[in-house]
């Protein structure tokens, strides 16, 4: 039976996590020099259009249709054949089928978004719709399958992910450093500057992703009711612990930097994403926190190793999923979501050993198969556009315009 | 006629139009441009750590003159201008030969 | 009976589709020359203050008060007096009646602001105030009482318009290109440089359409049910499906420009919008795609006959309405809502002639009493500011600001 | 018993309601010159961070936990211990205790926010930070909880607050007024251009608080209800009509201004906020009609007096919520909500008594407590950054940033 | 080779370029800049009220040409910018030394 | 004292400068400018179809230097700048009668 109440926060949440989308271009764009700035946004804008039709057409079909042996979904439901307005209790009892099938398009769509960070101002604007298509049907399909799909190996497992640490930010983190190994540095990296154009842009990008986050995890509870409040709670009590923890570490370092504060509310945002459905807040507090911490110091050590990873997708993403997920092995109660698990600190370590199997299985494949994709394209197709291009900008060169 | 080019700190900009124009050169332009001298760049905070910014935001003003203000006109920048501190900048002179008012078309001294 | 996750649904799509009109000054303002940036946002922000409060007074009971022979509403409900809490079942049987009130409103003030990129840059902002109040009144009220009112001679007829692909865009699509006649070309057009100064915006302004447009089209079925969220799908796959074929047109012509893909979504959410309650997502993806190739061609027809259309309302709203009105007839389904009715594809040719009728009728209403209003304004107050003001741009000689 | 619809209401009201605090970032920083934008960004990003934590902790408890004398809640919900996904009857019945919390969480967030445009350009960044959290502690938090509190004795008197003319914008007012005599005029204020930066960043600023305050006004029904409707009709058509009056004023003046009609808008949002439950709509184009010209003469007075209020909190903020909460006391009508009270017009003067003296009570209290906390922090740590920081701009300054 | 710096109306540029273009002046440089002369500043609207922006955004343009073709480019200059209001600008000519186009490494006349 | 005015493209600046460095020649001032030459606009994409941009963003690095440097500093900026592809700028050399160092007050070649 369909509930109304449930379906306008799915509804709701759903445009919210669609607008987070942009919203990483926003947050990439402004970070990027001038030259770059439109093409950034035109990627994650291109992530939208591309994996929205794409979806509809076997995306949605292939993560969460009809499990064959636990590893991809069934073709049953391509081109939505039989996703309609009536529930599917598999997945949702009181909301639509395909509201749910949007919603979950929102996250499908908002994953390569993510990649983006790490290749920014020096790929081929083709090169990078096709690894975007391809990376959503070798990785974020299978993975979503596996740890969401009815059936689905991890899933069965009894890892806990409640709104895609591991699926979401664990794969695109990973897979971002995968292609920034292959694409390599951008010219002059270490040695010119490369200053962030437009920070206003930046803030307004933080700005909706938070907004957006309410609906990614809140919405993850696909209803209007206690779990979905307490989600949302979490969600920005993270948000928050890891944005104040970020600028102290900055302040240390020398100065509280509006950049850092936006990064460390998206990190706490990530961290808390695959536990939001399983803790309280004050636990909230220490995930975020911690967080902060954790994605600063990998920066530190990224900067160390000069890897040109241009934006930290890994460090923010790869690191905030990983350890969020584990978190939730560690925080997670019965108490906050009796369908969920006991964690470490309530007598379980079992999740945590769990949660700990699922990351890694994610990492590894994520960057396995994202290196190979990544350096087969540019086998063939070339990632990279040639060094006059580069230096001109990607805006000029990929889209004769200028921002 | 003598070019008096004063690449400036921004923030002196106001006080420094305010002495000229108090003085009676209320004729400027001014063009924001970047620089790099004695003071070499300056440190900025990225997410974690900084990055040096090689160019610093300054402003260059420009005034056309008689050649015999131009000491008076050096004067007054220097005593707005003069912090002390690497960064202050530079006066450049050099020879105009010819001025024209677009509005009337008038040449020379008069155009000033 | 009022049913809270109903209403809860049509405030926040209230809430949405008043962020449109904000979003169009955006979309459009990056769009113009930076000397009259501000006086584009202006104009846009001036539709939402002007038209929120002579709706309030006198735009609700002339559209849906109790009509008139069918061809304007009464003015029974002047001040909104007997529009309160309670339901109007006549509209919407679960929601309160001023929920209604509300959420039309927020059509009725994004209908003029789409307007406005027809005569950007050279228009007086006294004459724009004087015609956007009459424009109301003379245009979109009539209309929106013949299509949705009850007793409305062309919902009579059996007309369908989901969320007013006709009564909106149509009506400001022929609109523009009549006022677009009446004022002329700017100085310079042709010649001059007329660059987008800020494409960011116009891509800020496009994302918050895209977002808003869950709340315009999903909110039209004034509930929180399954025909909301089969019209939030079939939004956002025609948006994705047009924003993917511009990018593949403007490609073949030379390069994939952002301000493109911006214009493409934009069009496929118009194109969407009649059809949004009564077809599927693979509809969805043909009439999307479709419409951005229409609106394309149209703009370069448009060129070509050296028009200063200036931001191609016509081409994008008039045409993409137009388009969206004729496939609602050929691909509704009431295999999708019951309530409406089948298209030419499922054998029912009599709801496309009634879909052209709608479209002509209004097309041509709109287009002659808008040239007729543009005239009369012209000649009384004058249209155009002075060949210094436009040069000096709108933004100084307008409103004493810079952007 | 938690009702879904209402739940989806005040979660995606809760949303709305924590964008406004960066939206408040944009339409102050926007506003101040260039030098200075970002750090005004990160002053308000830096309250959503700051008070959501300090909330989680202590705040909530403060503010509605049960009440010591009506003066002070108490301590039992520390860290939210006991705030859970059952109901709490005495503030909300139907929704989640923990979406009640959070709701309020984002008032308390955004109110120390709009203080910020009292001492832009010249505050040191670390003194803000304590300001901020003791402001809270000392005017915020007692104050909500004898307005909002269930024992609190302005509540206890009758005064009628729906939305927090008095708890939000009153003390952010009066406050801000106490700062800026405080920390003294800008260097070169009255002498040099103090030209608005980035207008385009404050109408985005302006045009996200009206989204936002649709959740602000309409979630404090805290349900999905004929009530929750009729409040989001008058903010609307308040925002409406003062904007629609400030333009008059400045046309009057000399031109119409984008600056002057957004800060209407503002300006009518604010009146409207403590009525927004009480009132018909007509009565809503009076008050913020009317509140538009009351800020407006004064900020002309403000400027006569040349106090650097720098961003006129006082003005639209104090004066705006002290004719609202007013106005209260003149429009209400137990017509629109039966659980208010009739004031004035509907024949019962003594509602506009107690709201008299609310506001009395609670400006001298914010204003006092403000100036000697200001003081203080002045005395021991300092306010103000140094002469050379302030000419060189606080983004530059204090965050080592340019925007 | 002389060097004619004009200060204009952003307005005019359009225009002006044109002309220029028409009669063969097709290379230029042109800078966005601030001035102050004769005009004062504006006044804007701020909130309520107004505010004097000291400095009004003008166009800088630059033209290094030969000695001989001077007075022609001055005349344009003059025909198209002049609009007889206070604020039309002014001409600045001094003079050129050396010129090198980069891209081949020519010098002088044929630079040019 | 000369003063090098180069009009170079944009995406050479960092490289420019660096080479500048690494001999010696740390100061200089940079401004965003527009140019027209050779090149005459460049095409950029409008929603449909394309427009001419008559103006390209190239930077201007300006260096006051002692006289006999000239040439190095010439022969740099051409070493760097120079693509072999219209559009890549010119060099304008001309004469500065004073320099003025805002810090110190010093003048001349010490000043430098
Ligand atoms: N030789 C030069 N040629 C061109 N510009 C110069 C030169 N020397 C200094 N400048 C300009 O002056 C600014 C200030 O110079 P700097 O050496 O930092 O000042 P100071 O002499 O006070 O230490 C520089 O940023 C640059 O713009
Ligand atoms: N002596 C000068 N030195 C430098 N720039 C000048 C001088 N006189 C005028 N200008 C520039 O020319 C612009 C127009 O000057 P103004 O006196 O307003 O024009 P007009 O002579 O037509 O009244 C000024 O804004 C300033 O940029
Ligand atoms: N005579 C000139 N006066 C002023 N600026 C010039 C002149 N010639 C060239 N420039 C500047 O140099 C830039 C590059 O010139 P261009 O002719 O395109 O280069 P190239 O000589 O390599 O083809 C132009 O955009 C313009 O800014």
């Amino acid at each position: 039976m369909i509930n109304s109440g449930d379906t306008a926060w799915v509804l709701i949440s759903t445009a919210l996590v669609i607008l987070m989308t942009p919203a990483v271009g926003f947050f990439y764009g402004g970070m990027v020099r001038k030259k770059s700035l439109l093409s950034t946004v035109m990627m994650c804008f291109a992530s939208l259009f591309l994996i929205s039709v794409q979806w509809v057409l076997v995306g949605y079909t292939l993560s969460f249709g009809p499990s064959k042996a636990g590893l991809i979904g069934g073709l049953q439901w391509l081109g939505l054949i039989g996703v309609g307005q009536a529930p599917n209790p598999d997945y949702a009892a009181t909301i639509p089928a395909l509201a749910f099938m949007l919603f979950q398009a929102a996250f499908a769509i908002v994953t390569p978004s993510l990649i983006v960070g790490s290749f920014v101002e020096r790929i081929k604007f083709g090169a990078f719709l096709i690894f975007t298509s391809l990376w959503s049907l070798l990785v974020y399909y299978p993975v979503a399958h596996w740890v969401w799909g009815v059936g689905g190996w991890l899933r069965a497992l009894g890892a806990l992910d409640f709104a895609g640490g591991t699926v979401v930010h664990v794969t695109a983190g990973f897979a971002a450093l995968a292609v920034a190994l292959v694409i390599g540095k951008r010219i002059g990296y270490g040695k010119d500057n490369m200053e962030p154009s437009n920070i206003p842009l930046v803030v307004i990008g933080a700005v909706l992703l938070w907004f957006g986050w309410f609906g990614f995890n809140g919405g993850s509870a696909l209803a209007a009711n206690g779990l979905a409040v307490s989600a949302v709670v979490v969600t920005n009590t993270a948000a928050a612990a890891a944005a104040l923890v970020w600028m102290v570490l900055s302040w240390l370092h020398r100065r509280p930097s509006v950049l850092g504060v936006a990064t460390g509310a998206v990190v706490g945002l990530v961290a808390i994403t695959p536990a939001s459905g399983f803790v309280d807040p004050l636990s909230a507090l220490a995930i975020g926190g911690i967080a902060a911490a954790i994605s600063y110091y990998m920066i530190v050590l990224r900067m160390k190793l000069r890897i040109d990873e241009s934006l930290d997708v890994f460090a923010c993403h790869g690191m905030g999923g990983l350890w969020g997920s584990i978190a939730t092995g560690i925080f997670a109660s019965q108490a906050i979501n009796a369908a969920g698990a006991d964690g470490l600190l309530f007598g379980n370590p079992g999740l945590l050993w769990v949660q700990i199997v699922t990351v890694a299985v994610t990492a590894v494949f994520s960057f396995i198969v994202t290196y190979a994709l990544a350096t087969l394209i540019d086998l063939i197709v070339g990632l990279r556009v040639s060094e006059n291009e580069e230096l001109v900008g990607l805006d000029i060169s990929q889209h004769a315009e200028v921002a | 006629m003598k070019k008096i080019e004063a690449i400036i700190r921004s923030e002196k900009l106001d006080d420094l139009r305010e002495k000229l124009d108090a003085s009676g050169y209320t004729a400027m332009t001014v063009t924001e441009v970047k620089g790099r001298g004695a003071q070499k760049g300056i440190l900025l905070e990225w997410r974690v750590g900084e990055y040096r910014v090689e160019f610093i935001p300054k402003v260059k003003v420009e005034l056309v003159v008689n050649a015999e203000t131009v000491d008076k006109v050096i004067e007054i920048i220097l005593s707005v201008c003069s912090s002390g501190k690497v960064g202050d900048g530079k006066i450049f002179i050099s020879s105009v030969e010819e001025v024209v008012r677009i509005r009337t078309g008038e040449r020379g001294q008069k155009a000033l």
